[in-house]
């Protein structure tokens, strides 16, 4: 077993992601997800890495773009405001599907609001902050260890799929230390093999056409005709990333559940104890934490509504978003409630149970 | 078995230090361990604080609203937070930056003078440890011996004679913890 | 007994937020003391940056705005076209201005908007905790470049004044420091200077601070003002970039 | 006569006034204030020359001079 | 009655937003949305307005967001990668509770995408493109000249609540010229109340305060509990919009509808004749147009599902944004079917009559 | 009978979308030479802008990529630091790099990317139909400056070599002009300076193209090089900025 | 009733304006009216074309597919869009720049060399006035006295010399319109 | 001798060509390619010098000089 390390999340997604094959890393500083940027300055010389402290969140993101173009393994990162200024290039780089992690480390808002832990990104993150028909496939974590992990994944996803991954983090996660194992860094061969797998489509000479090579890099199509068959190419891949990738957590799940939580990331964590306490004291809540929360766990969501459970419960750290899905997932069927904390203030297990047993006016 | 700590000083004091091995050592001791500093910048010549959990389940929230113990460097810790120790909860406070100590009856207290302490075995740099110390002789929440070797895996090649005073320091104050 | 110098009126009562020695508190105190004498308090609307200053808007006692980061030119520009007879001033920092705001502040000096931008050059990024700014000095270890800065790989520190000095429509452009009494004392002409040029709607002003950040330094104030003075003044000369007031003034 | 009044909530012990007197009639207190600042204090206000520069190297504006 | 005057969309947006009183405009161009522009540097020097074209979409609307700061009317256009670009300074116009009118032609996306029609930034306009809990009023027109009408009520509704309103529209709608009718401009007394309508809190003395004047205009709360109580006050001004300003047109409605379709904007208009189509061959179908697709007429759908009602069409031009939203109105009680176009191309009449009767595979 | 002069390998066989005339076909002619004659083709990735010549990703025969607005440079630095054994040029037009691109430009001159910037002067944004740019001239009438650029409310026209120039990184940064044969005969010189330079990894580069819009100016294309040259020629002076292969350069 | 109507030629023969002035015409006449030009880049140095419907009810799309009538200009319109004119459509074409002509036997096809009547009358820019009188000689779409006042009040202060030749090439389109 | 040949489909009659022609020797065709446009053509042969003004003036790369 690899040795664990007390290391904030910042730091431990930086190391994950260059363990993961990351080369190259372009960002700008804010808070609080500024010991990851710092983590890459450091680490990135000494794995003959990339690191660039870009000009800005937007010349950031279209380095990204260009990097991803030539086919390495590439991530930015930011925090609520930053990530807003990323959207022209996040909606250009799903349009020209390419793979590519962004983790956004929320904070407060909207505007320039506070620095600490908040959830409201997600409709950003989930439902296209930027212009057109795209989807990000969106990973929560909801531990130190998690987020490290899905550096892994978010490279593998992006790969795969050709598309933009972003981590959906919150400055909690970014700020705290927790014990975390990390998986062994890509060996040699590894790395080779991740170099080359784009080959095909990217820039840059492969082996096959050492000479002549004229590939594009590109999200326009001026031809509606054009456009639309690529458009509905598009369609048809979040349609298969809809139908393999969705990933959940079912805590507690069982017949007896009374009430079914829904939460992620840390909101999710939070409820946890609150649902822990609730089954001490013999009230049986079960909880879906959606660890893709795009694509969204529609299904496990609706097929854990068993016979006695009453309603429904959504804790997010903002006004009500991702309540949406949840309510298009329960569909009618049962009453979805909602409980919400902003301003970059956690909720405690107590308002959880409250708001779970009914009794907040209490 | 979980316990909730916030440890709180001026910048320079240690506070988010004492936090930080007081986790390692948890983990070290197999325990499940959370560490969250405050942050921003309203820190700034501000109070430092940090929430430390260490657990033997899965820890839910690493925010601590009511600590099981606090330990404050200086008085704007003890007036921000001295009021939210949980009920026979602990205090341990630096009786040399903090005039005014508490009026709180319902909780344990152990009072120490960190400032003399740390200056009379040789560096303002140990201050924190004597505050480990204490939590240690106190309470038994982690082991002396995994924060020993913890502190010796950080300091031995870096600055073995800091780490000499540390271990100084920590007995001293495992010493008045346990009194 | 009479009063000879205390705080000046165009500052509220609030206790700044910054580090113990840093020069945001003396770059503000001039600018209030010079909104003072020429009585433009009362017809001032100010634009505070994101960075250690983004509280400024607390700060100053007048209306003020509280920009994104890197765009308090274009708020300044939108504010004072809505408002042509008030007076307009943003105040900002290297990263805010010389990074994310680079087009911005080039932009609105080129239009020759009829604003004062007081630039804070502390060679780092403040706020975030000690980041590489565009100023950062070649060989300057900062938490973005832990190696030092190398010139080789991302270029030389960028001179902001001189750079502004390319464009024709500027009016004033001046660099200053806040590293000693003396240095001080030239600042406070300087900032007056500019001010006064606003008051006239001259054109677009500019006074660059040469100054200090303690805390991300890693020095004592003291220290900080000796290190900035033989560090940085050799990288960005004081002096007049621009003064059009001037008869044969560039 | 002259008179150097720190206002000592408000200043932060960064002793840059202290540098800056050129009576060096300035030093910092023993006492903190609540910030924990060894805030600045003049102890010889008869030397005092109303020079101001006490006042204008004082990032904190903590400073009054009367005469 | 006014004269009618044949013009395009984007230029009788611009006529309608100087009627209303709107005498401050920045932006940068953009194909399908650059007559707007072009027509705002010709006229507003005749108002004494002011026109600036900015350096880029961030700057022009963080110039609004300085502009609007002083309490007057201002407005910014551009399209769908423009508007990504206006992320950050909307969430920060938001966030400081300022008045603003936004006007989006939307084109095809994602990325550079094409020029052509579309409206694959609902999600974006909707949900909340920029990060942070906050909300934009939403107005969809159909005809030319309920865009220009909607520039007037932008306005009203910008300078009611304080919120940013966008005018979602693309580019047909932009390009298009239909016969328009302009309201008479506001009246030099109108004009000066307007300017001091926001005395109380802007930027610029008053009457009441000719001197002294420190107001704030301002996103940052940096202490979590102050910005906790300022995001629940946004909070509330969303649920107040949401009960008065629900905006949505009944088309064809009857209790004899088999069908109810709903659509928005330009996918409407076409939906109208092929409900009219269908009428005339004996099959009633009736549509709810959002007017408003922010706050959203969820309640007037679910009102006309009449019992003869079998399903729900939603017709959009893109891959499936608004039809989240009729599946929340819906909430479980009918099948809701979707048709999309994507690329910059519109559906015809027959595309959507096959869809509602269930013909399209034939 | 042998041919002496034909379509460059560098280019596609796709016909240009520009219209009758326009100067982009002459720029882009002189790039494919000279990737032809410096054999760099099987090594290049270039990046298109948005502008007219947006489509020039399937025009030049090499790997392309076709970027957002203005942010070319900030492309053609994460695609040359992740390859760097590839060479890399951008192709951009007034608006993009001088308008939008602003930060991105001088960001990626400063740092002293080693890429080569083609940037097109055309004192006008073809693509959307004849908008003003930052490089229009005074009293030129635009669709945004119906009544002519008043430099008084709007500035001057922004000189980018001249702005480039304040920088230290550049290695090589020069104006020529594509109107005439003579012209464009020295314009390629320069171009293939450029890109030898890039070849050999010296630093930054930079060639700006005078160059011409017939359509969104009104004229016809004979009639549009005339133009040029009697006003935009002294407001864009030809010549080097910037040679750090001469002793002595600048 | 509702009429469709795409009108196309070469950049700078005046194809958009045909479509203007049958809309205003139309509009004139107290009928719906809408005017979609194609825009974009392809069109430098392409072919431009409008799509005009005018109807007596609100009209949904204003996107021409299948045109009632297809005026052409040059013959890359023809090939364009030629196919797509509704059976029993008419189709008004340029005979000077479309050499080909259609082949089509199920429309209504009017040729003209317009190129030579607007010389002839005395002016390249009155070529698209004879197809727009065409259009009315052969139709009635819109009435001659609507157009006749919109170009009045457009033309006679700017350019009454021209305004006179356009009505001229207007009246001559119609006597062909007529035939 | 020398020949100059104008791909007539790639040619959009600018005319920039006709104006760089030392021999002029280059002059609008009577037809037009399908975008409409009268191309460019040389009508003397004969007379071509082979210096590539035509060429190097050419912005859609539409000619080609043979010797
Ligand atoms: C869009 C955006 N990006 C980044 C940040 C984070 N941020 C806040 S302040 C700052 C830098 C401040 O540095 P500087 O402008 O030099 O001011 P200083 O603090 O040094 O006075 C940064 C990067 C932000 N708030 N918004
Ligand atoms: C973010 C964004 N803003 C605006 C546009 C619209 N746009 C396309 S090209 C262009 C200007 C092109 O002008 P220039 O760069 O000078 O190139 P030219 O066409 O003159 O060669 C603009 C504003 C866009 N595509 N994306
Ligand atoms: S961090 Fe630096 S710039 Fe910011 S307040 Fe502290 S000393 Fe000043
Ligand atoms: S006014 Fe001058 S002499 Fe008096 S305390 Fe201040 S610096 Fe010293
Ligand atoms: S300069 Fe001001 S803040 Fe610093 S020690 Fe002196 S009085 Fe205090
Ligand atoms: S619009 Fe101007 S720049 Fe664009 S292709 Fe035409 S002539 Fe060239
Ligand atoms: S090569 Fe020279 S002489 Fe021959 S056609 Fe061309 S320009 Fe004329
Ligand atoms: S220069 Fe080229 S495009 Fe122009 S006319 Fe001559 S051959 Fe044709
Ligand atoms: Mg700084
Ligand atoms: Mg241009």
């Amino acid at each position: 077993m690899a040795e664990k390390i007390l290391m904030k999340g910042n730091e431990a997604v930086a190391e994950a992601a260059i363990r993961a094959g990351c080369r190259l890393y372009f960002a700008y500083p804010i808070t609080p997800q500024s010991e990851l940027i710092e983590y890459m300055a450091k680490m990135m010389p000494k794995v003959d890495g990339v690191f660039v402290q870009a000009e800005s969140e937007v010349a950031a993101i279209n380095m990204v773009y260009g990097a991803s173009g030539t086919g390495r393994r590439v991530m930015t990162s930011s925090s609520s405001p930053g990530i807003s200024l990323k959207m022209e290039g996040i909606s250009y780089i799903a349009g020209a599907n390419l793979p590519a992690v962004i983790v956004n480390v929320q904070r407060g808002g909207p505007g320039l609001g506070d620095i600490q832990p908040a959830q409201g990104d997600y409709f950003q993150a989930t439902k296209g902050g930027g212009h057109g028909d795209y989807r990000l496939i969106v990973l929560a974590p909801s531990t130190v260890q998690e987020f490290a992990d899905m550096a892994d994944l978010a490279f593998d996803l992006a790969d795969k799929y050709r598309n933009p991954v972003m981590i959906l983090s919150d400055g909690l996660l970014g700020q705290m230390m927790e014990p975390v194992e990390f998986k062994p860094s890509k060996t040699k061969e590894e790395m080779e093999a991740l170099d080359k797998q784009h080959y095909d489509w990217c820039m840059y000479p492969n082996e096959d056409e050492p000479n002549h090579h004229h590939h594009e890099i590109n999200s326009l199509e001026i031809d509606p005709l054009i456009l639309e068959q690529h458009v509905i190419k598009l369609g048809k891949k979040y349609d298969k990333i809809e139908k393999n990738e969705i990933r959940y957590e079912e805590y507690n799940i069982s017949d007896e559940n009374e009430v079914v939580v829904v939460a992620f990331g840390t909101a999710a964590r939070i409820a946890k104890s609150a649902i822990d306490q609730l089954q001490e004291e013999g009230t049986s809540i079960g909880m879906i934490r959606p660890i893709t929360v795009w694509p969204y766990p529609y299904e496990a969501i609706s097929n854990v509504l068993h016979e006695k459970v009453r309603k429904v419960v959504v804790c997010e750290l903002n006004l009500g978003q991702m309540v949406e899905d949840v309510k298009l997932a329960v569909n009618g069927k049962l009453p979805v409630e909602f409980l919400g904390k902003v301003g970059g203030i956690l909720f405690t297990p107590d308002e959880i149970k409250a708001k779970i047993l009914g009794t907040e006016g209490e | 078995m979980k316990t909730e700590i916030i440890s709180s000083g001026f910048g320079g004091q240690g506070a988010l230090t004492i936090g930080k091995f007081l986790a390692k050592a948890g983990m070290g001791d197999g325990l499940n361990v959370s560490w969250l500093p405050s942050y921003g910048p309203e820190m700034r010549g501000g109070t430092a604080n940090v929430s430390v959990v260490i657990a033997d389940r899965a820890i839910a929230s690493p925010l601590v609203s009511y600590p099981d113990i606090l330990i404050a460097l200086n008085q704007p810790s003890i007036d921000k937070f001295g009021s939210d120790i949980k009920e026979k909860g602990l205090l341990i406070y630096n009786t040399d930056m903090c005039p005014h100590g508490t009026k709180r009856k319902d909780i344990d207290v152990i009072e120490a003078p960190m400032n003399s302490i740390a200056r009379e075995i040789g560096s303002m740099k140990v201050l924190n440890m004597v505050a480990i110390g204490i939590v240690i002789g106190k309470t038994g929440l982690v082991k002396y011996e995994t924060l020993e070797n913890d502190l010796t895996g950080f300091l031995q090649k870096k600055n073995p004679d800091l780490l000499e005073l540390n271990l100084i320091a920590i007995k001293k104050g495992i010493e008045i913890g346990k009194k | 007994m009479e009063i000879i110098a205390q705080r000046p009126k165009s500052l509220t009562d609030l206790q700044f937020t910054y580090c113990p020695g840093c020069t945001h508190g003396i770059s503000h105190r001039l600018i209030a003391e010079a909104m003072d004498e020429l009585d433009m308090r009362n017809n001032m609307m100010g634009v505070a940056p994101v960075g250690c200053s983004v509280f400024a808007y607390k700060f100053f006692d007048c209306d003020m705005a509280e920009a994104a980061h890197g765009r308090a030119p274009a708020l300044a520009t939108g504010m004072k076209r809505s408002r042509p007879n008030m007076h307009v001033f943003t105040y900002q920092g290297d990263g805010d201005l010389a990074a994310i705001g680079t087009a911005e502040i080039i932009h609105a000096a080129n239009r020759g908007e009829h604003i004062t931008v007081f630039f804070v050059n502390n060679a780092i990024y403040g706020m975030t905790g000690g980041q590489m700014a565009p100023t950062t000095l070649p060989g300057m270890k900062t938490s973005t470049s832990p190696y030092g800065r190398d010139e080789k790989d991302i270029g030389y520190p960028i001179k902001v004044c001189e750079l502004l000095s390319s464009l024709v429509a500027p009016y004033f452009i001046e660099r200053v420091s806040l590293l000693s009494p003396q240095d001080i004392m030239k600042a406070k002409k300087v900032v007056k200077k500019a001010l006064q040029f606003n008051k006239e709607e001259r054109g677009f002003t500019f006074v660059e601070f040469v100054s200090t950040c303690p805390t991300n330094w890693g020095l004592a104030p003291i220290d900080a003002m000796k290190w900035a003075k033989e560090n940085m003044l050799p990288f960005f000369p004081l002096g007049n970039y621009r003064d059009k007031s001037v008869e044969g003034g560039k | 006569m002259a008179r150097m009044t720190v206002d000592a909530e408000m200043c932060k012990g960064c002793g840059l006034c202290i540098l800056a007197c050129p009576k060096k009639i300035i030093r910092f207190s023993k006492e903190i204030n609540s910030k924990g600042y060894h805030y600045a204090e003049c102890f010889d206000q008869e030397a005092c020359i109303a020079c101001k520069m006490c006042y204008t190297t004082c990032p904190d504006v903590a400073i009054t001079i009367e005469k």
